[in-house]
């Protein structure tokens, strides 16, 4: 008797516990609805955005949708590489290139 | 001399826009009476009657919305077609509602809308020409030649 | 094909019950060809085990079965947006004609699997099992049957394609048109509703009879009864019954009720129904088996918990129904 | 007490007795739901973002396309699309890329016209010439403030310094991260732009449904142009998380059929100890049916119970975790990721449907081993 009381009580304590994950989540679901989306979707509307800044590390990954339609290793927007390959290898080093950098207020 | 007469055009135009009844939006609850669809997702299609007595009805589509008007008065409605103060339909390329007369009336074209086949509202002659001849469009016509017949059966 | 986690749940439960039940059924029949419950060989004794497994494999896959029903529903709801034209599950069934079959596969398939489970439980609480060969022709004859299932629902959902243009419901389900729907749907509202209110009350009449009587015609008449309501129910649901629920004189949809606009009465509607119908009819095909009298004794003691249920979901179907038609704003009678 | 409350107390009893090895399945059990789930959870979070966060991208984007490359537009195009019916506004844009070979990152740099503020924005838009506003991303990689100055290289090649006056906050990072705004004016002529082009043209439309039909006209009337549609857009999202989420669930049917066997292994080879125990069982007058049942009953606690814990594994680890482990799947090569701060997106119908993914497959996979089991023979066992 004691075990299937425990049973059934981490059962309950575990459908609770799930029920109240869902619960909350669907809470800040709706606040994001509310505020966020809307804020976000004035500011894509106002600049004029076209994507997710997800993947920084080419063009045609940080804009899939707005990408050439025949770069090379590339055959729609959206596709990723041509070659299995292009999961493996990483991005190259230019020599050379330009970076970013930054001047702190006050310093010259 | 010309002047005044664009003042008075102006005028007139504020005027008429003024004393006209102008159409409510829907709320969330709001169903069309001869379907039961919700309308408010659907705003791109929806059509309206507004009656003298400020009542106001919405439609999903201006083929719901011609099918009720034709069936005035009917077993649910007693008001007929004399009590209709304005209908208005939304116009397929600046979706604004605006008056029926201000419309032509689209037959027979491959757009279809939230209940299938629709009669699409276009404002002006050249802009429903140019509908018709994107969207295979069968026939233009205006309100006033409107008959039941014309309306799209499903 | 739409790769949503419903339809491969839908797909992936169905065959793996459909290639459970072949097992089961080809079990079954050579269980059939040597079954001899007056012979304890030692290939008795191995039927008699293996009888075992196939009702355990035939009551999982049928639970499934039943289940699926429901998840079908949920799936047709939940895909209803990515097609033109659909409102809800309706448009989804037209979307592809071979939807409405599958439902009405589906709905057979509740029937069907969830007697034999019924029965199958009763024959394995006997000593002797006298249901055997009865069962086993009925699995026999379900097993094509789920297969046609799993079969029409893959190609229902294969043959989905997001750009079809559907017909809503609303146009569906209007007067003038003829179709059966519209024919339901145009059926005259006094009439439909006496039928409908006749019908539950026999329903209830008899239930309450068989409670009290041990005559076996009166679980003849029950059965007849239930389904009986159960079609007329279906008709009262898209004449007027749905009208109540959306207190709107045109809207026939029997599928709209299922969304959350509706606060889900639907599935306690249909649920009622379905469960009260399926335990109506139980007692009188109960009369229909063997008479020996191990299953006898069974029958005396499960039968007054169906009849009870019966009643339960009943009273619940019929206090959904008639609550908009008392308490709501909506008067349709007026018109 | 019930006679099935008893079969339920002696099975998890048998359970406790073996703990290992339920444990095992248990554990793996949990893994395998809370994978599935997560890929589920993340995914459809990520397609919800996109496909409600996009809603307010142009209806329509024009890019002129030369020798197969995207090429400057020219602005007469837009006068000439303004034309057709059913166009509202047409706002050409100019934007481009600034690459930092340091952190291997393709910074965007956007032009703005518009001063008026936009929401999520701290400080103001860049105004006068050497201003700009930037993402939180770059913000925090950096370790810059308002009021810091950018050092940009241009075309030139001359060193020029913006003073940041905006900073975008993180809720709007799936969107600005690695975004650099600077007055329209400035960006033409960092990039030593003709003032008589612009990079594509963001064309409003009023009805959606018009648009691939005015997309259509435009390619016809403007040959060397490409068209993009909002619903290109959006779909591109959707096909990219059903990419990625297809090549998780690949990887992830594996497991599952690897448990499924495990789960099969299990429930078949049973030690000598648990067959003497069903032996004694029926011995002392249990029927094979009760015995089924007290199988049936630890195939319910078992998936159960996991499939519950694997469920909130799931939603703990995407929402609450910033999807840690799986989120390096979703991020690539990027070095500039997003921080996710995801929103659920998930109703009881997934839930059901990831009910029906895991249980049943463990269900008919442990059915014919738990009969076998069920229908030993008292005296066979008893003897050996």
């Amino acid at each position: 008797m004691q075990r299937s009381l425990a049973f059934g009580a981490y059962l309950l304590f575990s459908s609770l516990l799930l029920a109240l994950l869902l619960y909350s989540g669907r809470q800040q679901a709706d606040t994001v609805a509310e505020h966020y989306f809307p804020a976000n979707r004035q500011l894509v509307k106002q600049l004029g955005l076209t994507d997710l800044s997800i993947w920084s590390e080419a063009r045609y990954t940080r804009h899939p949708s707005q990408a050439d339609l025949f770069t090379a290793f590339q055959d729609y927007p959206g596709a990723f590489d041509h070659f299995p390959a292009g999961s493996i290898i990483g991005p190259g080093c230019l020599q050379g290139s330009p970076s970013l950098s930054f001047q702190k207020r006050g310093q010259p | 001399m010309r002047i005044l007469i664009y003042l008075l055009l102006c005028l007139l135009l504020f005027s008429s826009s003024c004393f006209a009844k102008q159409p409510q939006q829907p709320d969330k609850k709001e169903r069309c009476p001869v379907c039961g669809m919700f309308i408010s997702p659907y705003r791109d299609w929806m059509g309206t009657i507004l009656f003298k007595d400020d009542s106001q009805l919405f439609f999903d589509g201006a083929k719901d919305l011609f099918r009720y008007y034709f069936s005035l008065p009917n077993k649910n409605d007693s008001r007929t077609r004399d009590d209709i103060a304005e209908i208005y339909l939304t116009d397929y390329y600046s979706v604004r509602l605006l008056p029926v007369n201000q419309l032509f009336l689209v037959l027979g074209s491959d757009v279809s809308g939230p209940m299938g086949h629709e009669m699409i509202p276009v404002t002006g002659e050249e802009a429903a020409k140019t509908f018709a001849k994107d969207h295979n469009g069968q026939k233009i016509i205006s309100f006033e030649q409107l008959t039941p017949q014309l309306i799209p059966k499903d | 094909m739409l790769l949503n986690p419903g339809i491969l749940a839908l797909l992936l439960g169905c065959s793996l019950a459909f290639a459970m039940l072949l097992y089961a059924a080809w079990l079954g029949l050579r269980i059939l060809s040597r079954w001899d419950p007056q012979s304890s060989s030692e290939a008795q004794l191995q039927l008699e085990r293996r009888t075992y497994l196939v009702s355990t494999l035939t009551n999982y896959a049928f639970s499934f079965e039943i289940l699926s029903g429901l998840l079908f529903i949920f799936t047709l709801e939940d895909i209803h947006s990515l097609f033109i034209g659909a409102m809800c599950a309706t448009g989804t069934l037209n979307a592809n004609q071979i939807g409405w079959l599958v439902l009405l596969i589906k709905i057979v398939l509740f029937f069907t699997a969830a007697i034999w489970v019924h029965f199958n439980r009763l024959d394995q609480r006997t000593e002797d099992t006298p249901l055997v060969r009865p069962k086993y022709l009925g699995l026999l004859l379900l097993t094509p049957l789920v297969g046609l299932d799993l079969l029409l629902q893959y190609s229902y959902f294969t043959g989905l394609q997001p750009e079809i243009i559907t017909s809503c419901c609303g146009s569906l389900f209007t007067l003038g048109s003829d179709s059966v729907a519209s024919e339901l749907a145009g059926l005259p509202v006094e009439p439909t509703m006496l039928t409908f209110f006749l019908a539950a009350g026999i329903f209830l009449i008899l239930l309450v009879l068989c409670l009290s009587s041990k005559l076996a015609l009166f679980r003849y008449l029950l059965f007849v009864a239930s389904l009986g309501l159960f079609f007329v129910s279906l008709a009262a649901i898209v004449s007027f019954i749905s009208l109540y629920i959306y207190q709107m004189p045109t809207h026939h949809c029997p599928f709209d009720m299922l969304q959350a606009n509706y606060g889900f009465i639907g599935y306690p509607l249909y649920g009622g129904l379905f469960i009260g119908c399926l335990y109506g009819l139980l007692p009188g095909l109960a009369q229909l088996l063997p008479k020996t009298l191990s299953l006898h004794i069974e029958i005396e003691k499960t039968e007054r918990r169906w009849l009870l249920r019966a009643f339960f979901a009943i009273v619940i179907f019929l206090l959904i129904v008639a609550g908009p038609i008392l308490l709501g704003p909506f008067i349709l009678l007026s018109y | 007490m019930s006679a099935r409350l008893k079969i339920l107390e002696h099975a998890l009893a048998s359970m406790a007795r073996r703990k290992q090895k339920n444990f095992a399945i248990i554990a793996v059990y949990t893994l395998t739901v809370a994978t599935l789930a997560s890929i589920l959870f993340l995914t459809q979070a990520l397609r919800n973002e996109a496909a409600n966060v996009l809603l307010g991208a142009p209806d329509l984007v024009v890019q002129r396309l030369l020798a197969g490359h995207h090429d400057l537009i020219p602005k007469q195009y837009a006068e000439q699309i303004a034309k057709l019916p059913g166009v509202g506004k047409v706002t050409p844009r100019v934007w481009g890329y600034y690459y930092d070979s340091l952190k291997k990152v393709n910074f965007t740099l956007l032009g703005v016209n518009d001063a008026s503020e936009p929401p999520l924005l701290a400080g103001h838009l860049p105004t006068s010439g050497r201003q700009c506003a930037l993402g939180r991303g770059i913000a925090d990689t950096y370790g810059v403030e308002i009021g810091d100055s950018l050092v940009l290289v241009d075309s030139k090649n001359r060193t020029l310094l913006y003073e940041i006056t905006g900073l975008f906050s993180h809720q709007s990072s799936l969107l600005t991260n690695d975004l650099i705004l600077l007055p329209e004016a400035e960006l033409r002529r960092f990039f030593a732009l003709p003032d008589s082009q612009a990079s594509d043209l963001a064309v409003q439309v009023y009805n959606e449904q018009e648009v691939s039909t005015l997309a259509k006209k435009i390619k016809h009337q403007l040959p060397d142009t490409r068209p993009i549609g909002k619903m290109e857009i959006l779909h591109t999202y959707d096909t990219v998380f059903n990419w990625r989420s297809g090549i998780m669930l690949t990887i992830f049917s594996s497991a599952l059929i690897a448990f499924c066997i495990l789960a099969w292994d299990k429930a078949t080879g049973i030690s000598a100890e648990e067959k003497r125990e069903i032996g004694i069982l029926k011995a002392i007058g249990w029927e094979t049916s009760d015995v089924l049942l007290l199988k049936f009953w630890e195939g319910l606690a078992v998936s159960l119970s996991s499939f519950l814990l694997g469920t909130i594994i799931a939603y703990l680890h995407i929402f609450f975790f910033g999807a840690g482990v799986l989120g390096p799947v979703i991020q690539g090569w990027s070095v500039l990721f997003p921080k996710f701060d995801l929103t659920p997106a998930i109703d009881l119908y997934q839930i059901f449907a990831l009910a029906g993914l895991t249980i049943i497959p463990y269900i008919a996979c442990t059915v014919i081993p738990s009969w076998k089991n069920a229908v030993t023979d008292p005296d066979s066992v008893m003897r050996s």
